[in-house]
């Protein structure tokens, strides 16, 4: 009998939707159905059993083709490149769980390396808005039970976060929200007219790149200041109007992406919002919140936050303390500036999602790639290292957006042989001890997350 | 495991009633026994002071906003690297320490466990796994519960049964420890941007009060027999003139009586009691209540307190208290978050500087040690800091320096710049008590051992208890002739010796030690109303799966679970 | 003065870290010991003389001691870290943090410089004859606790991120800067000869800012009051005098509140 | 011809990228999902060209050969929308303003009409670019 598995959480983004159903066959190897995955999700389940994904580490040949080799070997070549490098960058982390988050940063502060996650190239500059202005937010299960007034700006969440809106922002009937979406204001800042802009009660068409003019108006208004006829290619009437709802909102929640993060000002774009929220609590409840990409990116953030208190860009090379700068640790300008000798892309493709000129700084070094699938990256890679498919094969903790922790099962067996990205990095910490000759500690405490099981009760 | 004898040093061991008698502690198999053979370990500690291993009541550690704190303050690691030790995991920050700098600073402090103070339960998870990630210490964590749904549901309609099922099913599920109340039904105002300051403001929507909340959850803990009491951080806090809330709340627990197996004897445990202790109608005649508080207390033997000293650091403030974060924010500008957490409570974090040469810290400074002073029984009056709130835990040693020495109090009184005003709005410059090392052992090591309910295991060397010795370099005999060596001796223990294994040599971390997770397995009869209530609310409230919600095992991999169980 | 002189005479395969190349340090010291001094590559301990050929002799003090860099430095991070009197000239370019957390002395660098020059600055002069690149006289990430005081000259342009959360001190771009001038400053004073293209005092509490150029996008927090005549870094000019950023919260001093101010030259 | 425009270039997700890349980076869904560049119809008129026309956009970083196609969301005039992913980081610019990440939208291109360029395929490109592309051209 194929089983059904409820209550799945699904690998893909920020929203770590936790309520899949996954039918799977008898003998619990394949994927037969998946329930209430949104396309991207339901591809990624389906994906796994694809007849063309790796199940064994491949090494450049000379000749430019790539040949099965061993773990062992694969390990050791990885152990030896780490030590060797002067300068190692371990980048990724989009797509793992935190049990293997960790035990990349023991490899990590053992390697003198830097590492980074893809917080990098995409909310790093919330981050940064975080450390200089704080960050009032809230579990996602506020705006469902509570918002009235939902602010989507430079965020697309019918394209990026596809269950978003149903399961927690626009659609959902709450606690106090009983009429569902007919209760809630949504407002959407883009400089497009967006699927989530055309769900939107007020669709703010702003100039592209002018984000923080805009909330500088709205922040103008709200002190009772006149601001010019018009900012950032919007009216002042509109400001004006927009500003008055979030203001007369019970609970305004504003959700931001990439439009603030990848444009011009960065961080500050963030920053202002940041401030914003902070001055419409004086008049209601306001929260914000940065729509995190994938379903675990802010897992890295948290693991290396308690473990060396900065969620990204962290160097480790300076053996006594971990120093963090971005602009600086960071793995683009890290790249661009030459200042690494050697990359290791985990649970991400940098090869794709870097823009092209970082690659081929990076590619004059050690370039290894540790993912389940062929991806640009293992594609260029001198060494690609397939683990298992973390939420389908292997379970573990992830952080939703909201820095909600999520046990995460898995639903199938991994390919045989195949290790977790957590047992990969377990086997190179310990193989670096081993070339060292020093002591590894604090290996294996956890145990795998293969054990997992809640106690009953 | 290794025999291991600690000889000839001065113990103290308050639980024993032993105060600086020349004595040897034998250890075996994690255990302190009656003797070893000849073949044991010796650990010379003569000259030297013995005492068990720390016991903090409360501090934060491990979870959530202590997360957010770590990672929203690039600026507490800056240039801050003191203890870096080859061939450990990298120590970093100073207000909110890393998770690893965490369990190496507490044991070479000779402390063997702590409390996590606020576990938000949805966050559980989280919690555990920081947990897991601090070497060395034990630990265990205080589910929120003043805020909670379910919680103000059934105690507004008075069913203490349906509401200790709860709790009991909570307390299990995130895999917790006991009842922490924090700002009471203020919290839940807040999710509205509202607040309760007195105990009888009604809770938006609810219905209830904090004063309903504070009884209903006393009664829901003797109703369960939990190892530790309820722990109440009160509504009001860090406002001039608030010690009236306080004393009121605490007169809520008269005519309750401790029940349960654990040797625990009071009712409620008020904590960080500094930040509840003002006068005054303002900041201008901001004033010391302590006094006042502590008199009180002093008469109420089924209440427990901690202290919450101010160490006049910069450090991180935060709490469950989200209403009070937003108002501190308020008043120093600085950055500011904050976590709503669905159904069940929130959070905020301000960083936040004691300057002494701000009058108001100075007297919040002073609120704190007058306190430690008055107290009449030290088994009763723990000191913290509120870890990071009025100071990080790494000053406990000081705040001994300063209650053990006048000279050292004087001498940092002579540093303020309002001197002349900290000593009118307090009584620290009359105060001429000084602890004694066998009250401090009490202070930090017996007292908040029982209060936990951990008399059979820690806070005292009997044989039995757990093998948690600490060696302090000082001379019992000429105490407190040289205030800073006091601060320092406790800074860094000469030896630690936690369950059985040696952890710290000569102030330096030796080994990762045996770290244990301890939470209770709390069992109560089938209650099948509560049991759709938590199902309901899952599937139509929350936003997470109920499978998804209780913590796996795995993730406290080394547990001590305490089964209590109402039926038996 | 006496002069140390450091000649580079290899570039490095990654950047150097030389927290140590201050008057502080090599006060004091020969020019064989100054050789002798730990510098970073990565995670490899390197010595200064790997890199630089050091000659000359050093003042007894900081104050005495006068460093020459004859030659590029375009690899080398933290010239003048924390350093607290003496000079330091650099005949080329430097890179990262050029007089980070500096409190006094003199650092002049005669090529550009990249970023974070004078974070966390608190006293001293720096004087960059190219450009800089962003974050001129910022704070450190998350501090609040910006430059406080000493003075930052650029003759060239500069990026984005001038005078972050600056508390005192001046900054003086001679040509354009980007975008983000004196955000969050609670102080100081930046004066752009340039053009800047906008975000000119957003989130600025107190503090001042003078324009010689066109500001393309004007935040619209910032109210024109007043026109005025001024002597700016020995320039006189009539300034529009604007105050905001009327988003931002601002003290109140003797009822009235406190705001920041924007001269741009009429 | 040199007929040209100059237009702002956002790069962001879309679900058709989202989906095909889950599926994988070497498939025909991956290439048709991304290698395209939405533009407004009046840019495309003023640039002489008609919807499904292959194009070649150029910024301070590289240049791409991709098809201009009507915005499947609507695109003002001035603005246009590479799908992120390997065509788009070919022209994205990868200054960070010093904050670590790169100028992934609003930067400034060229786009002009390339009919008779072939699109490369995602391989094509991220290896070619590291000099490891063996197939031909």
């Amino acid at each position: 009998m194929p089983k059904l598995i409820t209550q799945v959480g699904c690998p893909y983004c920020g929203s770590s939707c936790d309520d899949l159903e996954v039918l799977v066959s008898d003998d619990g190897k394949k994927i037969l159905e998946t329930h209430n995955a949104c396309v991207i999700g339901n591809e990624i389940f389906h994906h796994v059993s694809s007849p063309s994904r790796p199940k064994k580490p491949r090494m450049r040949q000379p000749d430019g083709t790539m040949k099965e080799i061993s773990y062992d070997e694969a390990v050791d070549f990885t152990a030896k490149t780490l030590l060797k490098s002067k300068k190692p960058l371990i980048y990724g982390f989009g797509s793992t769980n935190c049990e293997g988050m960790s035990a990349v940063a023991r490899v990590a502060e053992k390697a003198g390396a830097v590492l980074d996650n893809c917080a990098s190239i995409c909310h790093g500059p919330s981050f940064l808005a975080i450390f200089d202005n704080g960050y009032p937010s809230c579990t996602l299960g506020e705006v469902k039970n509570r918002a009235d007034v939902v602010v989507f700006w430079g965020c697309n969440p019918m394209h990026a976060h596809p269950r978003h809106t149903s399961r927690y922002s626009i659609f959902p009937r709450g606690f106090f929200t009983t009429k569902g979406q007919m209760q809630r204001t949504i407002i959407c800042v883009d400089p497009r007219e967006t699927d989530t802009a055309k769900l939107a009660d007020m669709h703010l068409m702003i100039k592209q790149g002018h984000d923080y003019d805009l909330f500088d108006a709205f922040r103008t208004v709200l002190r009772g200041h006149p601001i010019p006829e018009e900012v950032a290619g919007i009216k002042r009437e509109k400001i004006e109007e927009a500003a008055e709802a979030m203001k007369k909102a019970r609970f305004c929640m504003i959700f931001f992406g990439m439009g603030c993060c990848h444009t011009d000002g960065r961080n500050h774009n963030i920053d202002i919002a940041i401030s914003t929220t902070r001055d419409l609590n004086t008049y209601t409840k306001a929260s914000i919140m940065a729509m995190r990409g994938h379903y675990n990116i802010a897992g890295p953030g948290q693991v290396w936050s308690w473990q060396f208190g900065f969620p990204y860009c962290l160097d480790l090379s300076k053996g006594t303390h971990a120093h963090m700068n971005p602009g600086e640790t960071s793995s683009i300008d890290l790249a661009m500036r030459d200042e690494v000798d050697c990359f290791v892309n985990v649970g991400t493709d940098a090869g794709a999602h870097f823009p092209i000129a970082a690659i081929k700084h990076l590619k004059k070094h050690p370039f290894i790639t540790v993912d389940p699938n062929i991806c640009m990256a293992s594609e260029i890679s001198d060494l690609h290292i397939p683990v298992r498919v973390v939420g389908v094969e292997e379970p573990g903790v992830v952080y939703r957006m909201d820095n909600v922790p999520i046990q995460f099962k898995k639903v199938i067996d991994g390919p045989e042989g195949v290790p977790s990205d957590e047992e990969l990095f377990d086997m190179v910490y310990k193989r670096m001890c081993e070339l060292t000759q020093t002591e590894p500690f604090w290996i294996l405490a956890k145990g795998h997350a293969q054990a997992s099981t809640p106690t009953e009760h | 495991m290794a025999e291991l004898l600690v000889k000839g040093g001065f113990v103290i061991d308050p639980t024993r009633r032993i105060d600086g008698d020349v004595m040897d502690v034998a250890i075996k198999d994690g255990k302190i026994v009656e003797k070893v053979g000849p073949g044991a370990k010796v650990i010379d500690a003569k000259g030297k002071v013995v005492m068990a291993g720390g016991v903090d009541v409360h501090a934060h550690v491990a979870g959530p906003k202590v997360n957010v704190g770590r990672l929203f303050r690039p600026e507490d690691k800056l240039f801050k690297s003191p203890n870096a030790q080859k061939n450990y995991r990298m120590e970093m920050g100073f207000s909110i320490p890393s998770t690893f700098k965490t369990g190496y600073d507490y044991a070479r402090m000779g402390y063997s466990f702590v409390m996590e103070a606020a576990m938000p339960p949805l966050h559980s998870p989280h919690v555990h796994e920081e947990i897991h990630d601090t070497p060395i210490i034990d630990e265990a964590a205080l589910p929120v519960f003043a805020n909670n749904w379910f919680v103000l549901e059934y105690l507004k309609n008075g069913e203490i049964e349906n509401s200790a099922a709860y709790v009991a099913w909570l307390i299990t599920a995130t895999k917790g420890y006991g009842i922490k109340l924090v700002n009471p039904g203020g919290t839940a105002a807040w999710a509205w941007g509202l607040n309760c300051l007195t105990l009888q403001d009604p809770v938006p929507y609810f219905d209830i009060t904090p004063a309903e909340i504070i009884t209903g959850l006393i009664k829901t803990n003797e109703y369960l027999g939990l190892p530790h009491s309820m722990h109440i951080h009160q509504n009001n806090l860090g406002n001039p003139g608030n010690y009236e809330v306080t004393l009121e709340s605490l007169k809520l627990a008269e005519g309750y009586k401790a029940k349960n197996k654990f040797g625990r004897e009071q009712v409620m445990h008020s904590t960080h009691i500094q930040f509840h202790s003002y006068g005054g109608d303002g900041w201008a005649n901001f004033e010391s209540k302590a006094k006042e508080v502590m008199d009180y207390v002093n008469t109420q033997k089924n209440i427990t307190v901690d202290l919450g000293c101010v160490t006049l650091d910069e450090t991180t403030t935060m709490t469950a208290d989200g209403p009070f974060e937003h108002h501190l924010n308020g008043l120093n500008h600085l950055k500011w978050a904050n976590v709503d957490v669905e159904l069940e409570t929130a959070a905020g974090v301000v960083p936040y500087v004691y300057d002494k040469d701000i009058k108001v810290c100075g007297i919040q400074w002073a609120i704190g040690l007058e306190l430690g002073l008055y107290a009449k029984d030290p088994m009763r009056t723990f000191i913290t800091t509120d870890h990071p709130n009025a100071g990080p835990f790494t000053r406990y040693p000081r705040i001994i320096k300063w209650l053990m020495s006048k000279k050292a109090r004087e001498a940092t009184l002579d540093t303020f710049k309002h001197k002349d005003k900290v000593i009118d709005a307090t009584n620290i410059h009359g105060i001429d008590t000084e602890r004694t090392l066998y009250e401090i052992a009490q202070m930090t090591r017996a007292g908040p051992a029982k209060a936990l309910g951990f008399s059979r295991m820690f806070g005292g060397l009997a044989p039995g208890m757990d093998a948690d010795v600490a060696v302090f370099d000082l001379n019992y005999k000429s105490m407190p002739s040289d205030p800073e060596k006091i601060e320092q001796a406790f800074q860094r223990a000469s030896w630690f010796i936690k369950s059985g294994e040696i952890v710290v040599k000569n102030g330096d971390i030796a080994s990762h030690g045996n770290k244990r997770t301890i939470w209770v397995n709390a069992k109560v009869k089938e209650n099948p109303q509560v049991m759709r209530d938590i199902h309901e609310k899952f599937l139509k409230d929350y936003t997470v799966g109920i499978l998804n919600y209780p913590v796996h095992d795995y993730l406290a991999p080394h547990p001590l679970v305490i089964d209590v169980d109402v039926e038996a | 003065m006496p002069t140390i002189t450091l000649k580079p005479y290899k570039t490095p395969e990654l950047m150097l870290e030389c927290y140590n190349i201050t008057p502080d340090v090599f006060a004091g010291k020969k020019p064989e010991e100054i050789a002798e001094l730990e510098i970073r590559e990565g995670k490899t301990r390197v010595k200064l003389g790997d890199f630089f050929e050091a000659s000359g002799s050093s003042g007894m003090t900081a104050a005495e001691t006068d460093i020459h860099i004859a030659g590029d430095c375009t690899r080398v991070k933290y010239i003048g870290n924390k350093m607290t009197a003496g000079s330091i000239t650099v005949d080329g370019n430097a890179d990262m943090y050029v007089g980070g957390w500096m409190k006094g002395g003199k650092i002049h660098v005669k090529g550009n410089v990249h970023s974070f020059c004078g974070i966390a600055m608190e006293g001293g002069e720096i004087l960059v004859d190219g450009n800089a690149e962003n974050y001129v006289g910022c704070a450190y990430r998350g501090d609040w606790r910006g430059m406080r005081g000493g003075t930052i000259r650029i003759k060239g342009n500069a990026g984005n991120d001038i005078g972050t959360f600056m508390l005192g001190g001046t900054i003086i771009i001679e040509n354009n800067a980007f975008i983000h001038v004196s955000t969050h400053a609670e102080g100081g004073t930046v004066i752009i000869k340039g053009d800047v293209q906008g975000r000119v005092g957003g989130q600025m509490v107190k503090g001042d800012i003078y324009v010689f150029g066109n500001i393309q996008y004007m935040l619209p927090g910032f109210k024109q009051v007043d026109k005025v005549e001024k002597e700016v870094d020995g320039e006189k000019a009539t300034f529009l005098h604007y105050i905001g950023d009327l988003g931002e919260r601002h003290p109140k001093s003797k009822g009235k509140e406190i705001y920041a101010n924007l001269y741009v030259k009429a | 011809m040199t007929n040209k425009i100059s237009l702002n270039m956002i790069t962001q997700r879309a679900i058709e990228e989202g989906q095909a890349m889950e599926k994988g980076k070497t498939t025909p869904q991956y290439f048709e999902a991304c290698s395209v560049c939405e533009m407004n119809p009046e840019d495309m008129k003023k640039l002489g060209i008609w919807r499904n026309t292959n194009v070649r956009v150029t910024s301070e970083a590289g240049s791409v050969v991709v098809k201009a196609i009507e915005p499947t969301q609507f695109v003002p005039p001035g603005l246009a929308h590479i799908r992120q992913g390997v065509w788009a980081n070919q022209v994205v610019p990868p200054r960070t303003q010093s904050t670590g990440t790169p100028q992934y939208s609003g930067f400034p291109v060229t786009i002009e009409p390339a009919m008779n360029e072939k699109i490369k395929s995602a391989l094509e490109l991220v290896q070619g670019s590291v000099g490891m592309w063996k197939g031909g051209n």
